[in-house]
């Protein structure tokens, strides 16, 4: 059907001549094409065989077959002083534990240990970006339907002064269902294969680009 | 089955060499490139493409660069030094793509540059 | 007087239009494009140019973008559809220059974009 | 002498056609034409004369006729601890004036207004970036031949967490003389002319690019 045919010898040229994917996220949505003969039917989507095959790797926490109550519910619309309120993780960046906080005005003021570990911790809060989760729907082409994925909360700058925001640092992937379909002699041919969805497990603030 | 379609973006004609660089309406299907083998989805997307002269006077909107200015004057004095400079993408943005990868996993990936925001002369 | 300097960047030899797209040699005189009335200094400087094929397969040297991978094997397989990629530059950099404003003021200021760093396919 | 003939209208045209300048600073190196004929002679360089033209404008603490003593001395070897010294100027940026310092383990606390207002000074002090001034020679074409020019101090980062950098954010401009000449039918022409020579008067802490 192509106005030129491909020789064999130029195909392994095709190959080779293919774009460079990236690895940041997030994930801009997948277009998907319209047509429902691409869609799985009642019957492909038996639960107790998808999730045979899924193993270990279906994660209630995380996924849903049915749309989940709290969706809308989300940590999305966390306000500001309840993302604060979260403790941050992991270690404290060396150069905020570095700080002294010596102020100098004729002579040095040297905070007590108490209070430099109370101010370290507070602009570590005020700096970390947590990595905050919502319910996506993939579609009724991936199985299950619904992952909770991560973003990272931006609704104010997190350095001080302003200007860096929380963007993604780290990813992980969950192991998903795709319904697949591949035209064959004996017509459509379609089989649930698994794939890698990949979502964001740890923000870090950064400036924009 | 047309291998490629395309058509012009605002007016449906053919493409004129004649007219100013901007952007034209390209579908890429990846069967059409013999990629469906390792592309599950999507099927193909809307690239778009950059065509069209940069001509002396350099219109604003064709965003080109000081180098061009400099270097469509050079093509004006002596067009034998170097060439027109070219009408090609001064913005590009990325697709998502569900694919096989080496080692024969299946991934979700962003594909960055892909599609064709704006162009200019460069 | 030559009105512009051209010469080959690494061996001297005059542009084969066959050759991958790089980056080429092309001394700009200021006298030459009319601006000396309003460019004090400098007397010219080294602008550079970018000209080559953007061809199948695109080496890796040639910076091509996603896109331009593509738009490569879109015009392979059909070469009536969309132009090649063309070879632009993918890094400029800026030049000072003390000049006349409008105001018939003399000033120094960047001039961004100026001098071709790297080419590639685009 | 051109290899094209530019016709008048043509040459309307070519005025049109311009590239444009940028205000972004600092200036890059002013590549000059090293003909020594396009340099003042000793006859040219009369201070008394070439003080009259510049008038008001001479500013003998931004500028200098002899290399400056100071010159490799300057303050660009100012080491962090020095810089820290300099207690910011202007106004202290918005959001750290509205800045708490609550600190959430279980129960409030909420600092002082004395400790508030040295903590926000801290802040102010470690965010903030000063101009740095250096003699910079301008090179013989140029009159007075050495300029006191700002930078911003870039050697560490001025942001909590680190990531943004001192970053030029407002200008202003000497006036300094150019020697220009300019080729004439009685030969070369040249004469001392008023040009605005840009400096960096502000820093701020900024993202790169």
């Amino acid at each position: 059907s192509l106005g030129f045919r491909i020789e064999e010898g130029m195909c392994q040229h095709f190959y080779l001549l293919r774009p460079i994917p990236s690895d940041s996220l997030p994930i801009v949505e997948l277009k998907e094409d319209p047509d429902p003969i691409l869609d799985p039917k009642e019957q492909d989507l038996n639960e107790t065989e998808l999730k045979a095959i899924l193993g270990s790797k279906f994660d209630q926490n995380f996924m849903s077959i049915s749309p989940p109550e709290d969706k809308y519910a989300g940590q999305d619309d966390l306000n500001e002083s309840e993302v604060m309120k979260q403790r941050p993780t992991g270690t404290m960046p060396k150069e905020i534990k570095a700080m002294e906080f010596e102020i100098q005005h004729g002579k040095k003021h040297k905070p007590s240990k108490k209070l430099r570990r109370r101010l370290q911790l507070w602009l570590w809060t005020y700096a970390f970006c947590p990595v905050v989760h919502t319910w996506q729907d993939l579609g009724n082409r991936f199985w299950p339907r619904y992952v909770k994925v991560g973003s990272c909360y931006n609704k104010r700058s997190c350095s001080v002064p302003e200007g860096m925001v929380c963007k993604p640092a780290k990813s992980s992937h969950f192991t998903v269902l795709r319904w697949r379909c591949l035209q064959r002699k004996g017509g459509l041919k379609c089989a649930w294969i698994p794939v890698q969805y990949p979502i964001i497990s740890e923000c870090k603030c950064s400036c924009p680009n | 089955q047309v291998a490629l379609k395309t058509a012009e973006a605002t007016d449906g004609a053919s493409v004129d060499p004649k007219q100013g660089c901007k952007k034209h309406e390209l579908y890429v299907s990846f069967r059409d490139l013999g990629w469906q083998d390792w592309i599950i989805a999507p099927e193909g997307y809307a690239a778009y493409y950059c065509e069209g002269e940069c001509v002396f006077p350099l219109n604003s909107y064709m965003n080109a660069t000081n180098h061009a200015i400099v270097q469509t004057l050079v093509h004006f004095i002596n067009p034998e030094t170097v060439p027109k400079p070219c009408c090609a993408p001064t913005q590009l943005h990325g697709i998502s793509v569900l694919y096989f990868d080496d080692s024969s996993n299946v991934i979700l990936k962003k594909y960055r540059n892909m599609v064709v925001r704006a162009c200019g002369c460069h």
